[in-house]
Parts: structure tokens; C-alpha cells; sequence
């Protein structure tokens, strides 16, 4: 980073750039500069660590926004299944991913299963590895299977990259993404404490950049949109706040999530790209790193659609997070077809009514390109909330 | 070039006259059902206790072990559609708030429970008193027990099965699931029925189990006569109702299968073709593959489509959810729970994309299959997503056309028997056309 | 002379093809498809064998008028089709007013019938009195079927002959629109034979009497030639409600596949996009579908998207492609439901963004669907054949021409001026193999 | 007492509405006007409106103390404020019919059903998918289809007595249903009536997702087809919940009453604040 100090709307402009770059230029550079490898992964789970530890720069796909005219990639898939995987074949069959030299897909559902397979049969001989979490989070049983995976892709990311993952490697690259989810979890809190100081369009985007950047790298472009974001001087707006939920997979264009802030809401607290954020502790760096690792997963992790609730109340997870966002509603967000958001909602949206929290919810595709239902339905909502709240 | 001939005559004499014999395991499979559903709707008064599970990689053997009953939601489902009552019960899930995207075995099964859980044969179904969440090959499956879990407050246990991503099973995997059948399933199991867990009890039921899947596979194999004796999709899935659900590891099970397959042995004998609602297809004309699994609400009506061009499926992969003993595998009482935890990472649905390809390749070269088809449902995206791939690989293996249409499990909105039949006639005109070309392919 | 039909039910439009015995497109007739599917269709065979007989009488006039240049025949005969069609759109405006006066009787109208009627009448006497120019020699017409053209003409009359208190402007309009629909289940005398005397003297008033003669001679051999219509195949979106029997149905995949086979033999992959669907087939060096795919029941992006947009927009069809064509810019359209394309087009308005920019890109937008479509099929093969009724639209031909060219290299692309007749075609083709096919094995039996 | 303009600019129409309040209960309608915008250019569209509206009221622009949007409300050059659709139909829909406790927005494409509470509040809502089957646009194409005027397409249904129902999800499949329709022979009435159900059973959906009874107040374009209203009507009874469908004669002025309203309400805060 330069000494000079940038706005947060520059630094915010400068990450995106990076979103709009379809062709990877950021992850190629750093390929280019290192002679690392660089291995892909899809939402929402990817032990970036291990990739890391292998030497490797772990690269987050996530579809590819409104802004890429899918050809190929719809002639995979039928209409009635979600947009991800189609942009995300189509960019690999036009080429863009062929600076990957692996693609990690997690069990996340049976779309990215699925395109796990798919992958297997349209690149033939490239390195493809279906990351199995589990839903079972007793240590000798679910831990134990999850230990083996670790180990499993550390082994093979080794031999692939040339570089083994050795304990000592895996722990230094578990401090530094340690330190990332502490920058970010510094992040949110500002925009939770402060939103007109952290716009979620350019928070997104900032965050959007750790997909594409080197870990540290991006840490310290985290560290310096927060202490920008502080030291600038915001209008006051009269907005109402909210939770958006249901977006952890494919994500929302960004005239998307303008459009419900300028319908007049801040958003507080949200689920996109949820890797950054998995656990909600640090993972440690002491003892067995692959151990800290299944740990972590087993102990820490954030609820979420996609990963298995022991018990009843699948819904309580966000009330709890509605309070500590002091949010006074909820968006629920989640891409058409989208099979964990969408079957995860009527339970979320239960427990709502349950404590008398409003809500409101509609679907997107990635590249939806007409915001004026949305626009309508989120402006409502931020209406009643502040037309009601005070009169 | 030859003119289209009149439609496939059906022999409805001939059906008439081995009425008798034709019946006998149709009517026993009928029975079997029946009774199942009534010992379900009597099992609270008998104090027998329930435990819902889903059909891939079930544990049937298991369950009997404890004297549990099993509930198949998935079975519930697909028969409502077959008695047209779906349509209800999935718009008032809608109406609940499940969205119009997600698969309608779930909002079928919700809004049954909102209805005041009557079953598809109109008497009242139990709550069940356990969830057994067996989490095979597809996603649904575990949001739909978190769902009902929400709604009737019941416990639930969880069986992970890993994904054959590389198309194997590895150690590690098969010791995965044995370790939660040992310390989370069995317990939870016994805990609910107040059984010990008895070993030997459940090798004897697999070993039951192990001859009715000898039987089954003989009857699914006759298919490669010339003509198939039977439909092994549409006649299919009346085959393998009982072993998929309450019956496997049942003498009733073995029974009927052992019936069945001498049935079909006579058929062979006899050089005839399947039984359709409307007679016996008497000219096959076309041999087809099918993958995917049918819609249940127009089942006859989609099923006409076929018979009426002389269409005749000689494989399915829909036949192979609970389980791919054709490929070898079997229950085996040597090692009972190492080849339960095989089934359950064994079945159809847990297959990695080019495991299927190569499935539905080699059915079509070993049926002698003129092509084959897929019948795509917006529910399911677990066999879904990937299908079009599917058809491109197998048609590149196997140098067979594909034919490709939508439709859906229980949503009698999304069947649309124009636009199908439209796809289908088109179809197999390419298949006559390319044939009488005298296009090898 | 022994004739073989093809007949293509399509949504939008309804298409017949006549074959002579060698397999020679003899006529061609359209007709937009409409409540009455039989009407629809026997509408169609009855235009294509009017142009049949067009084809004959050209034939006789060359042999009747040898010495005569090519060129002045040429003028003569489009010069009498022309007035043909003139006669014809005259006989269907006669139709078209009895009918609105009959629907000025209806009760609803019983307080206001008298001042309306003098309005309506003036109306027709427009409608008349422009009709010469619409089928002028250099005449641009909006579309060819009589519901357009007279709808537009209809419109503007209607417009001039209103009164806010007499006639208002939405009556008169209401009464077009229930008296088209009658017109259009009539079943009114639109063949050669009736039609073509008068027509032709209007044309040949002037003409010197060699010439003269020659026509009448060939106007009157075409009328009584006999055309014997052999055998009839039907496909299409509404074959199923043809009076066919089964073995004379064929699904609209095959004869799309032959029909472009037989006009570009070289063909390998075949788009159509026609009003409600759009299908990629695949063919091999005979015609014969290899693969095919076909577009899910949702209607977006098909040719009917494009009828709404020109709707919305006041435009005919005709002079959608050429206005976009006119696009500085493409603006990027990620709908293209069918409904919703006014509103889409509304709100890029609203943003400021051009016209014709806006068209451009739905016209890619259309494409881009069917580019998906190409791809699932098995791609795009030398040489490519584009169909249906879309074909006829320039824009979205340079869209797809840059698409695949963008996509899998350069390709050479086939667009007849006849495509929207290929399935029709194919469907002709077929009845002709099915009777050779009878013959020969007959023949082998005997 | 204030006097506030409110101006809807939708997708087939322009509505504008001049209302006087006390803000505390005595509002009053003061004059109003709708325009079909017709592939016209809608500011000007919208400048007629507002004038026409102003003449109506007697009133002119400077006498009104806010003037308030809903619906394409950037399209409005001289708004101070800007409301959603569904808080300015809810308030309208109260103002019209008081005892309303949901509201059914059917417009020229969309649908939205809105609960409410006794100060007009949304509750909750529901409205209809991207897919456009089913709209007020649909409608008009197949009225057109048929050559019957808007206006005489709901007394028509009304006459039905075999409504034919369509089965296809998208307007345009549905537009091929009913050419199908017609050349079977089937009567236009039944045919609309058809429509009005399939339409109304989507309604039906949306409505029943929120409560099983109350008043519930038709506004928009469509609120003006009584076929449609009947046909509502009775797809909630065949569901069996006590929900009694209203309509109002200025039912289509629902969104422009409401933002008047609310901005009326907005004019006190803002006078309140700055002294
Ligand atoms: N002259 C023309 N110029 C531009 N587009 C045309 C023209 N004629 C027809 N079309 C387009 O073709 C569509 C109808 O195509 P067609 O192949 O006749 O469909 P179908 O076979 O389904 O009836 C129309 O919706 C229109 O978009
Ligand atoms: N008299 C009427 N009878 C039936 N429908 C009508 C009538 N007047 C207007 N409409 C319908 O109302 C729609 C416009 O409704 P409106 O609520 O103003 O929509 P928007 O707000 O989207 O412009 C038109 O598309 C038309 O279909
Ligand atoms: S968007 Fe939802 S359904 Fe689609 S791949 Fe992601 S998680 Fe799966
Ligand atoms: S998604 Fe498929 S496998 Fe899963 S429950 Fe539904 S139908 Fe069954
Ligand atoms: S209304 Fe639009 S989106 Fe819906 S099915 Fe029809 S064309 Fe498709």
C-alpha cells in the first residue's frame, strides 16, 4: 500500500476492480511474482489454511456476477437450478480459470457436488477434490473424519505444489488467516457500530478482494479501509436497519445491495461471502494445527443453511444475531433455487415471528438485471420501520 | 424412409387370458403395501414406535432389529401424487411460506403433515417417534428432517454418508459411517424401543435380504431378452417397492421376490413383451434407457407415451436409488454393519457424475438400447444438476442420440404432457428415421 | 399435375408448401395463425396455391412471350401480383366493414349507433381510397397479413374520422378489433381463379394486345390447370389439430431438419426460432436429425418477444431489425420474459438510454438464449442453416452471425429469404418420399 | 390543516391525488386524476396528470405544501418526498375503505397483497414471482386478443357460466391457450372468466399466506374489473376463510391518495423539527 491515505470510496473503487476482473489479473500477478500455484474453491467452506500452507494461493470463485454474458454455462443447466455453477463453468470454459492449478468443491449442496463431477468429466486430468465436511460434530466420530480429510488434501496439495505441509507451515498460515478474521470481524463491527461510515457496497467489496488477494495483502486492505472509514466524516442518514440473510452462496450483483441501501436501509449484520468470517473465534496456532483446524470447525463455526443443526431451533442462531446487530429487521435474500437458503427460511422466518422481529424477503439471481420490485419491497420495509417506529 | 406405422397394438386378450398368472405378484405387491400402510396407521394403538427415514441407503434390517416401523416420506409422497392429492398439500406449504423452488417431496410431505397427516390410502399416519436422518446422496434430505423436527418436536439422529466424489468407497469412509452406526444410530435405536442391539438377529434378516436382491436382479436382467419381458422404469418401480422400503430382510420380501422373478421367466419363456395398464406391448419397437426418476401424477398418462410408440425401458437408474445390486453388490451377514455402511455409500444417488455416465453408457450397450432418455425434475437438483452433461457424455460414449425432457416428481403444475409428448414423439421419429437410414451408430 | 403438400401449423404463423413431382417448390403460402386453426391452415394451402399458380402462369408467359426480354415479364408478373393482392385486400375489406356494421348493430351501442356510422363509413372510404398506394410497385408494407396491414392503415383513419363526442377514437378501435377476428374466421374467396380477372386487366389495361393476349392465355391455363393433390403431411406447433391422419404428421424437428437439408444441402446445424420456441438441431449429410434441443416452457426470448416489443414500441415487425440496426451501443438486457420486455424497454427509457441501443440489445439477448440452445445440441457446425420466422429480423441474424463467429470460428451461415417456409418444406418433402416410397415397394410386390 | 399532492407513476398508468389533513384522522379527498400513459413519454404523461388533478381540486401548485411519490417516483422532478408502493397503497386502501386490514395491489405487472394494521401499517406481504403470467398486461393483451374493450371485460366474465380454465404458468403459453380456446369454440365470457380464476387463484395464494380473514381492499388498475374482483372472491371462499373482498370506485387511486397522506404527515414532522 502506498503512504499516501485513500478514502474509503478509493479504496472501495481500487476493490473493484478486482470484482469486475474476470480474468483473474490479481491472482495471475501473484502467481507470475511467487511461482506459487493458485487453487480455486466455491462457497461456502474451504480450509484456505492448508492451501496456503502448501504454498498455494487459495482463490475464491463465486460465479461471475452480472457482468459476463453466459453461453456455455446455460447449456449445463437446466432453468430451474440456481446461476452459480452456470457462470462458473462458463468461465472456465472460456478459458478464465485456466491459471488454477486445482478446484476445491465443498460439500456445501448438491449443485457444487455435482459440478465437482462435472469438472472431473470437462477437464480431464486437472487436480479436483470434493471437500466432505461433516455434519456429525463429535470429536471422535465427525472429528475424526474431518481430521482425515484435512490431511488427506494437505497431502495431496503437497505433492501437487512441490511444497508438503508441514505442521509448522500449517500453523503460521493458520495465525495469518487468524489475523484476517480478526480485521474483519474489526470490519464489521465498524459498519455494525457506524454503518454510515461502511457502506455494505463498499464493505463487499473489500471483503470481495480477499478472494483474489494474497492473505496478508489483504488484511492490511482491511485494516486500512477501517481506519479510512473512521477517520471520515459520513452525512447522517435516517435509515432503518437490517440483517440480510441467505446470501452465503451465490451472490447478489452489487446494484443489489445498493438498491436496498438506497431504498433506505443499513444493512448490519449479513452472511456474504461467509468464509471470511467461518469461525467465530480465532482457531489458535499451538499444539497439532490439523487437530486446531477440525477443532475450530467442530466447535466455532457460524450457524449456517448449509451445515447440520443437532437440535431444534434452527432459528434461534439469528435472533442472536439480530440482537447483537441491534437490527430491527431482517432481509432474507437467497438466490432463486437456491436449495439450503430456501428450505432453511420457513424455519428462520418462524422463529421471527416468534419474537416479533419483521421481516421481509425475495429472491435474486446473480446477474438479475431489474431492481424496481426490489426496490419497492425493500423500501417498504424500510418505510414501516421508520414511518411506525417513532409515530 | 418408411411411413410411420399405426400405433404399437396392444394384446388386450392376451392380457385378459393370463390375467391370473400376471397377477399374482402384482396382487401380492399390492398387499404388501397395504399392509404396510396398516400396520403404520395401527402402530400407535399396538404401541409399536415409528422412525422416519428416507429410502436411499435406509437401514431397513437395522430397524427391524429394534421392531421399530419405518415411515418413508419419500414413499408418502410419490404415492399421493400418484393419487393426485400433492397439488394440495403443496400449495399449502407454499402458502406456509416454503418457496416454489425446493423440492416437492419435502412441501408434500409438510403440507400432508398440516392436513392432519392423513396418508396416501386415507387413514391417518403416526407421528413418528424418531427421525433417522440417513444422508444419502442428496441435501434435501437433512433440511427436510431439520424441518420436521421444527414442526413435530421428535429427536433425531444423524447418519452422515460421504460423498464418492473419485467414484470409490475408501476405508475411511466405510469407517466413518460404522463408527456412527456403533456410537450414534444404534444407541438412539435402542434407547427409542428399549431392544439390546442383537447381531446375529440382524445377520439372519441380511441374509433375507441378500436372496430377495439375487432375485430382484435376475428379474431387472430379463430386460435383455429380445423382447424385454418387463418395463424397467415404469414396471420397475412397482419391482422394487417392496424391497426399497419395509420388506428387505422380510420373508414376505424374499417371497414376493422369488415369485416375481419365476413370473418373468415364464414371460421370457414365452417371447412376450411388458404388461402396461392397457395391455401387453406386443411389438417393441424401440429399447430405451431411462435416468432420472418419473413423475408421479401423470404417472399413466407419461407411461401411455411410451407404450403407445411400442417404447419399451429396458434399464433405469431410477431403479437403482436403494441400491445398485446389479453391479454386485449385496447385504452380506458375514460383515453386517461394514456392508450396511457399503449400501448406504453404494446407492444411485451417491454416485460422482462419471460414475453415472459410465452407468447409463454401459446399460445402453448392454441392453442393446436404441437411445436412451432423461427425464429431468425441477425437485430433485441431486440427480438434476449435471444432466445435460450426462447426455452430452453418454451420447458421446455410446454414439446414441439422447433425448432430454422436464417434468417433475409431485407438482402437477409442472407437467406439461403437450410439451413432453411433443419431445418424445420427436424423438423416437429420429430414432425410426435414423434407423431406416440405415445410420449404424 | 400431381401435387404434394406441407403444411406447418406454427404459433404465430401458419405456412404451406406445394411440390410439383420432382420436388419443385411450386407455391408458397402464410397466414398469420389465429383462433381457427383449421381456417389458419386452409387459409395457407389456399395462398400457396395461389402463388402455384403464379409459378404456372410465369412459365406460360415465357413461352407465350419468348421473344420478349426476361425483364419485361418479370415486371408484368409482379406488376399482376401485386394488383392480385390489391383485389384480395379489397375483398377483405368489404368483409372487414360488413362485419364492423354488423357489430355497430349490437345493443351496447344502440344510443350512439347513428352518430357512429357515418364516421365508420368515412373510415372505409379511407381505407379504400389508400389502398393502391400500400401495393404500389416501391410500397413497404408493415407486414403481409391483412390484421396488420389494415390494422395500421385502420388505426390512422380511424384517428383522422373520430369525434371525442360523435365517434370516440377507442370505439371505432374496439369495433376493428372484434370485426378482424370475424373476418378472419370467414372463409372468404381468396383464390387464383376468382381473383385473378380483374386483377389482371387492371394491369394489362395499357398493354399492347400481343402482350395482352399472351397474359390472358397464361392467367387462363394457370386458373384451369389441375392440380391434384396427392398427398398432404402436417407438422407443427398445432399438427395434432390438423385433419390428418397419424401417419401423415411429422414432428416439426424432422421436417425442419430436411427442409433446411433440401434448401442448403451442406447443412449440419439448424437453428429455428420461431414465435414460441426456439430448437437446435443437428443433421447429418442426408437431413436426417441427429440431435436436437429444444427451449423449456418458458416462452422468453422467442420471436414473440419480439411482436410484444414492437407493439410497445409502434413498430411493424418488418422495421424492428433494421432500427436496431442502427445501435451506437449495445445495452446490456438480462430479461428477456416475453412480459416483461415493455417494462424492461420502460425503464432503460426512463434511464436515458437510446431506442435503438435498447433493441440492439434484446436482439442479443434473444440470441444469447439461443446460443445456449446451440451449445446443449452439440454446438455449431459448418454450415449452419438459420429458420423461422426470426430469420427474417436483420438485427438478430448480425447478432448471431457475431455470436457464433465470437463463439466457434467462422462459420458460413445459410438464411434463405424463404426460411420461415422450411419446416413446411420439409413437411412437403416428406409426403413426396412417402408416396415414391409406396410406389417403389408397390412396384417390388407387383 | 395541510394540503399535500400524491403522484403513483406506474407502469400503465400515472395517478395524482390532492388530499387535506389534520393528520389525525380528518383526511379529505380533494380531486384527483388517472392517465393511461399509452407508449407516451411519461413526464409528460405526469405533467398532465398533476395539472388535470390540481384543476379538479381547484387548486393551484403553490397551494400544496407537499408533494409526495410513489411507484417510478424519480420520473417526478418537483417531488419532495418518495414512499414505497406498498406503504402508500396500504394507507390509501384505509383512507378509502377504513375497516381494511388487507390490501390486494394489482397493477398493469405485478401483484401484491399487503396485511395491515389499524394505522395502515404493513404488516407483512407477499407479491408475486418475476414471472409476469397473470398481470394486468396479460389481461389487456388477451382482451385485445379477443376484441373486447377493458372496460367491458368484467361485466362480460360476470355472465360466464362454464369458465374454461388455462393451465399454462406464462402469459404467452397462456395467450396460445386461449387461441386455442376460440377455436374451440368456447365463449368469450368463458374464456375471461378462465383468466379471472387463474388469476384470482394466484391472488387467492398470496392473500391466504397472510391471514385467514378481515376486509381486504382491491386497489390498483385491476380493482376496476369487477370479473376479477368476483373471481377473487370466490377462489377465497372455495378456500374456505372469511375474507370479504372490497373495491372502491377511486380503489385505482390508492397509491397516489397514500403518499399524499404520508406526505402530509411527513410536512408536520419536518415543520416540528425545524422550529
Ligand atoms: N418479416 C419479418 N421480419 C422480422 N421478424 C419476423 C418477420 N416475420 C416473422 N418474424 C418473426 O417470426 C416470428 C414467427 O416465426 P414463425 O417461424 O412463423 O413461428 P411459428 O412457427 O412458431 O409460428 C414472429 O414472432 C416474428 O418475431
Ligand atoms: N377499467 C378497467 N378494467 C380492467 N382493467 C383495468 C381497467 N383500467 C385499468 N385496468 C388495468 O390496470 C392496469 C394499470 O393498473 P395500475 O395499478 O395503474 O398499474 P401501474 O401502477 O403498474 O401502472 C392496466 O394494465 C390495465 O390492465
Ligand atoms: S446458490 Fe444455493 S443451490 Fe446454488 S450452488 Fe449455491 S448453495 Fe447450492
Ligand atoms: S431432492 Fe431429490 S433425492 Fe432429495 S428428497 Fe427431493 S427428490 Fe429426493
Ligand atoms: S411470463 Fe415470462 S418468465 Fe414467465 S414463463 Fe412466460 S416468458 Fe417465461
Amino acid at each position: 500500500m502506498t503512504a499516501t491515505t485513500r478514502t474509503p470510496a478509493e479504496i472501495a473503487a481500487w476493490a473493484e476492480q478486482l470484482y469486475y476482473d474476470l480474468d483473474f489479473a490479481a491472482p495471475r500477478a501473484w502467481k507470475e511474482r511467487t511461482g506459487g500455484s493458485a487453487i480455486g474453491f466455491m462457497p461456502v467452506y474451504a480450509p484456505r489454511e492448508i492451501v496456503h500452507a502448501a504454498g498455494a494461493l487459495p482463490v475464491g470463485i463465486v460465479g461471475a456476477g452480472d457482468w459476463l454474458e453466459v453461453i456455455r454455462g446455460d447449456a449445463f443447466y437446466q432453468s430451474y437450478l440456481c446461476h452459480i455453477p452456470r457462470s462458473t463453468i462458463d468461465l472456465a470454459e472460456t478459458g478464465r480459470l485456466d491459471f488454477l492449478d486445482g478446484m476445491l468443491f465443498p460439500s456445501t449442496c448438491d449443485v457444487i457436488r455435482n459440478l465437482s463431477g462435472m469438472w472431473q468429466l470437462l477437464r480431464p486430468g486437472a487436480y479436483v477434490r470434493y471437500v466432505d465436511v461433516p455434519q456429525n460434530y463429535v470429536k471422535g466420530v465427525g472429528g475424526t473424519f474431518w481430521e482425515h480429510e484435512l490431511r488427506a488434501l494437505a497431502r495431496e496439495l503437497g505433492e501437487l505444489t512441490g511444497t508438503p505441509v508441514t505442521d509448522e507451515r500449517l500453523r503460521a498460515s493458520t495465525a495469518l488467516y487468524d489475523d484476517n478474521r480478526r480485521a474483519v470481524r474489526e470490519l464489521y463491527a465498524l459498519r455494525r457500530d457506524e454503518p454510515e461510515r461502511a457502506p455494505t457496497s463498499e464493505v463487499y467489496l473489500v471483503l470481495r478482494a480477499g478472494h483474489v488477494l494474497d492473505v496478508a495483502t489483504h488484511t492490511a486492505l482491511v485494516r486500512e479501509y477501517v481506519a479510512a472509514a473512521r477517520a471520515a466524516t459520513p452525512p447522517a442518514l435516517d435509515n432503518a436497519r437490517v440483517v440480510v440473510c441467505g446470501a452465503f452462496c451465490e451472490q447478489p450483483p452489487l446494484g443489489l445491495i445498493k438498491t436496498i441501501e438506497r431504498s433506505g436501509c443499513f444493512v448490519v449484520d449479513d452472511d456474504l461471502l461467509l468464509v471470511s468470517r467461518w469461525f467465530s473465534r480465532d482457531v489458535g496456532a499451538a499444539g497439532d494445527p490439523f487437530a486446531a483446524l477440525s477443532r475450530a470447525f467442530l466447535e466455532d463455526t457460524v450457524p449456517t443453511a448449509v451445515m447440520y443443526a443437532a437440535e431444534a431451533g434452527r432459528g434461534k442462531a439469528l435472533v442472536q444475531r439480530v440482537r447483537a446487530a441491534r437490527a430491527e429487521g431482517v432481509i432474507f435474500a437467497a438466490p432463486s433455487f437456491c436449495i439450503p437458503a430456501l428450505l432453511d427460511q420457513p424455519m428462520l422466518a418462524a422463529e421471527l415471528d416468534r419474537e416479533g422481529i419483521p421481516y421481509t424477503a425475495f429472491k435474486y439471481a446473480e446477474n438479475t438485471g431489474q431492481f424496481h420490485p426490489i426496490r419497492e419491497q425493500t423500501g417498504t420495509f424500510a418505510d414501516t420501520m421508520k414511518l411506525w417506529s417513532v409515530a | 424412409m418408411s411411413t410411420i406405422p399405426p400405433p404399437t397394438r396392444l394384446n388386450p386378450a392376451a392380457q385378459q387370458r393370463d390375467d391370473a398368472e400376471k397377477d399374482r405378484s402384482m396382487v401380492r405387491q399390492k398387499e404388501l403395501i397395504a399392509a404396510y400402510y396398516e400396520r403404520l396407521a395401527q402402530a400407535p394403538e399396538r404401541g409399536e414406535k415409528t422412525v422416519a427415514t428416507f429410502v436411499p441407503g435406509n437401514l431397513a434390517e437395522l430397524i427391524q432389529c429394534f421392531d421399530l416401523v419405518p415411515i418413508l416420506p419419500e414413499i408418502n409422497a410419490l404415492q399421493s401424487g400418484m393419487r393426485k392429492r400433492s397439488g394440495g398439500f403443496i400449495t399449502e406449504a407454499e402458502r406456509l411460506g416454503h418457496s416454489e423452488d425446493v423440492c416437492t417431496y419435502v412441501k408434500c410431505d409438510i403440507g400432508m403433515l398440516h392436513g392432519g397427516n392423513i396418508g396416501p390410502t386415507g387413514a391417518p399416519l403416526p407421528t413418528p417417534d424418531l427421525l433417522l436422518l440417513s444422508y444419502t446422496g442428496c441435501f434435501t434430505f437433512m433440511k427436510w428432517f431439520e424441518l420436521l423436527r421444527e414442526e413435530c418436536d421428535r429427536p433425531s439422529v444423524m447418519l452422515q454418508v460421504p460423498y464418492q466424489a473419485r467414484g470409490e468407497i475408501t476405508p475411511e469412509m466405510k469407517a466413518y459411517v460404522v463408527r456412527q452406526l456403533e456410537s450414534e444410530v444404534i444407541p438412539a435405536l435402542e434407547k427409542l424401543s428399549g431392544v439390546r442391539f442383537d447381531i446375529d438377529r440382524l445377520r439372519e434378516k441380511l441374509e433375507l435380504s441378500r436372496r430377495a436382491e439375487d432375485d430382484l436382479v435376475a428379474v431387472l436382467e430379463s430386460a435383455k431378452n429380445r423382447p424385454s419381458p418387463i418395463d424397467a422404469y415404469f414396471g420397475g418401480v412397482y419391482y422394487i417397492g417392496p424391497i426399497f422400503t419395509a420388506f428387505r430382510g422380510t420373508e414376505e420380501g424374499c417371497e414376493y421376490y422369488r415369485l416375481l422373478r419365476d413370473e418373468v421367466a415364464q414371460r421370457v419363456n414365452a417371447m412376450r413383451g411388458p404388461t402396461t395398464p392397457e395391455g401387453e406391448v406386443t411389438d417393441e419397437r424401440f429399447r430405451l434407457v431411462v435416468e432420472g426418476p418419473p413423475n408421479w401424477t401423470d404417472f399413466r398418462e407419461f407411461w401411455k407415451m411410451f407404450y403407445d410408440e411400442g417404447a419399451v425401458v429396458v434399464a433405469s437408474t431410477y431403479t437403482k436409488v436403494g441400491g445398485l445390486y446389479d453391479r454386485g453388490f449385496r447385504h452380506d451377514p458375514a460383515d453386517p454393519l461394514g456392508s450396511l455402511a457399503e449400501y448406504c455409500l453404494g446407492c444411485y444417488t451417491n454416485l460422482s457424475l462419471p460414475k453415472r455416465v459410465e452407468l447409463i453408457s454401459d446399460y445402453v450397450r448392454e441392453y442393446g438400447a436404441d437411445g436412451f432418455l432423461i427425464n429431468s425434475v425441477k425437485s430433485c437438483a441431486s440427480f438434476s444438476a449435471g444432466q445435460l452433461l450426462i447426455l452430452r457424455e453418454v451420447e458421446k460414449r455410446t454414439g446414441r442420440a439422447g433425448a432430454f425432457i422436464e417434468s417433475d416428481l409431485v407438482d402437477p403444475r409442472y407437467f406439461s404432457a403437450a410439451n413432453i409428448k411433443n419431445r418424445i414423439e420427436s424423438y423416437l421419429q429420429m430414432v425410426e428415421q435414423k434407423r431406416a437410414s440405415g445410420v449404424t451408430s | 399435375m400431381r401435387c404434394f403438400v406441407g403444411i406447418d401449423l406454427g404459433s404465430t404463423t401458419s405456412k404451406a408448401v406445394v411440390l410439383d413431382d420432382d420436388g419443385a417448390v411450386l407455391g408458397r403460402g402464410i397466414t398469420n395463425s389465429r383462433s381457427n386453426y383449421e381456417m389458419a391452415s386452409a387459409v395457407a394451402r389456399t395462398e400457396a396455391y395461389v402463388t402455384a399458380r403464379f409459378t404456372l402462369f410465369e412459365r406460360g408467359l415465357a413461352a407465350r412471350l419468348e421473344e420478349r426480354p426476361a425483364r419485361d415479364r418479370d415486371r408484368l408478373a409482379s406488376a399482376l401480383k401485386r394488383s392480385f393482392r390489391l383485389q384480395q385486400y379489397l375483398t377483405q375489406l368489404d368483409s372487414l366493414e360488413r362485419a364492423a356494421e354488423d357489430e355497430l348493430d349490437a345493443r351496447r351501442y344502440a344510443d350512439r349507433r347513428a352518430r357512429v356510422r357515418p364516421r365508420l363509413r368515412e373510415v372505409f372510404v379511407r381505407l379504400r381510397d389508400g389502398a393502391p398506394a400500400l401495393f404500389g410497385e416501391d410500397a413497404k408494407r408493415k407486414s403481409d397479413f391483412f390484421r396488420d396491414i389494415a390494422g395500421a392503415e385502420y388505426q390512422v383513419a380511424a384517428e383522422e374520422a373520430a369525434h371525442p363526442q360523435d365517434a370516440p377514437f377507442g370505439l371505432l378501435v374496439a369495433l376493428y378489433d372484434k370485426a378482424i377476428l370475424r373476418v378472419e374466421n370467414e372463409q372468404l374467396e381468396l383464390g387464383f381463379e376468382a381473383n385473378v380477372e380483374p386483377a389482371l386487366e387492371r394491369v394489362v389495361a395499357r398493354a399492347d394486345a400481343h402482350v395482352r393476349e399472351a397474359a390472358r392465355a397464361a392467367a387462363q391455363d394457370a386458373a384451369d390447370a389441375e392440380l391434384t393433390e396427392v398427398r398432404a403431411v402436417g407438422t407443427g406447433y398445432g399438427r395434432a389439430r390438423l385433419p390428418f391422419p397419424r401417419d401423415q404428421i411429422r414432428s416439426e424437428i424432422l421436417c425442419h431438419g430436411l427442409g433446411a437439408h433440401a434448401m442448403f444441402p451442406r447443412t449440419r446445424t439448424v437453428l429455428d426460432i420461431g414465435g414460441q420456441d426456439t430448437k437446435a438441431i443437428q443433421v447429418d449429410d442426408a437431413g436426417i436429425v441427429t440431435s436436437f434441443q429444444m427451449n423449456d416452457r418458458c416462452a422468453a426470448g422467442c420471436g414473440r418477444y419480439l411482436g410484444y416489443i414492437a407493439d410497445e414500441m409502434n413498430l411493424g415487425l418488418h422495421e424492428l431489425g433494421p432500427l436496431a440496426q442502427t445501435a451506437q451501443r449495445t445495452v446490456r438486457i438480462s430479461s428477456t420474459c416475453t412480459v416483461f420486455a415493455g417494462a424492461e424497454l420502460r425503464e432503460r427509457l426512463a434511464l436515458g438510454e437510446k431506442r435503438e441501443d435498447i433493441l440492439s440489445g434484446l436482439h442479443r439477448a434473444i440470441v444469447l438464449r439461443a446460443m445456449s440452445l446451440l451449445a446443449r445440441s452439440g454446438g455449431v457446425e459448418e454450415q449452419f442453416t438459420f429458420t423461422g420466422g426470426v430469420a427474417n429480423n436483420a438485427a438478430a441474424v448480425a447478432a448471431l452471425r457475431d455470436l457464433v463467429a465470437e463463439n466457434y470460428g467462422e462459420r458460413t451461415l445459410n438464411i434463405s429469404p424463404d426460411s420461415i417456409y422450411t419446416g413446411a418444406l420439409g413437411a412437403a418433402l416428406f409426403a413426396l418420399r412417402d408416396v415414391q416410397r409406396t410406389h417403389t415397394t408397390a412396384e417390388v410386390a407387383a | 390543516m395541510i394540503v399535500a399532492g400524491g403522484i403513483d407513476v406506474g407502469a400503465g398508468a400515472v395517478k395524482a391525488a390532492l388530499v387535506r389533513t389534520d393528520n389525525r384522522g380528518n383526511d379529505e379527498l380533494l380531486g384527483a386524476h388517472v392517465e393511461r400513459i399509452r407508449r407516451r413519454e411519461p413526464r409528460a404523461v405526469i405533467e398532465a396528470t398533476w395539472q388535470t388533478a390540481l384543476e379538479h381540486a381547484g387548486l393551484a401548485a403553490r397551494d400544496v405544501e407537499y408533494v409526495a411519490t410513489t411507484g417510478d417516483g424519480e420520473l417526478v422532478d418537483f417531488r419532495r418526498g418518495h414512499f414505497y408502493s406498498m406503504t402508500t397503497h396500504a394507507r390509501g386502501a384505509q383512507f378509502l375503505i377504513p375497516e381494511t386490514t388487507l390490501v390486494l395491489d394489482a397493477g398493469a405487472l405485478h401483484a401484491r397483497a399487503i396485511h395491515i394494521d389499524a394505522r395502515a401499517k404493513p404488516l407483512a406481504y407477499r407479491m408475486t414471482s418475476q414471472c409476469a403470467s397473470g398481470s394486468g398486461q396479460f389481461l389487456e393483451n388477451i382482451a385485445r386478443y379477443l376484441g373486447v374493450a377493458l372496460d367491458e371485460v368484467g361485466e362480460l366474465s360476470l355472465t360466464s357460466r362454464n369458465p374454461e380454465l388455462v393451465s399454462s404458468i406464462c402469459a404467452v403459453l397462456s395467450e396460445t391457450d386461449v387461441i386455442n380456446m376460440v377455436s374451440r369454440g368456447i365463449a368469450t365470457a368463458d374464456i375471461l372468466k378462465g383468466i379471472h380464476l387463474s388469476m384470482a387463484g394466484r391472488f387467492a395464494r398470496l392473500v391466504r399466506a397472510l391471514a385467514d380473514s378481515g376486509v381486504l381492499t382491491f386497489t390498483g388498475g385491476l380493482s376496476a374489473d369487477v370479473g376479477l374482483v368476483a373471481a377473487t372472491r370466490e377462489e377465497l371462499a372455495k378456500a374456505g376463510v372469511t375474507i370479504e373482498v372490497r373495491a372502491h370506485p377511486q380503489s385505482i387511486l390508492a397509491g397516489a391518495i397514500g403518499a399524499g397522506l404520508w406526505g402530509a404527515f411527513r410536512h408536520e414532522r419536518l415543520l416540528a423539527r425545524a422550529s
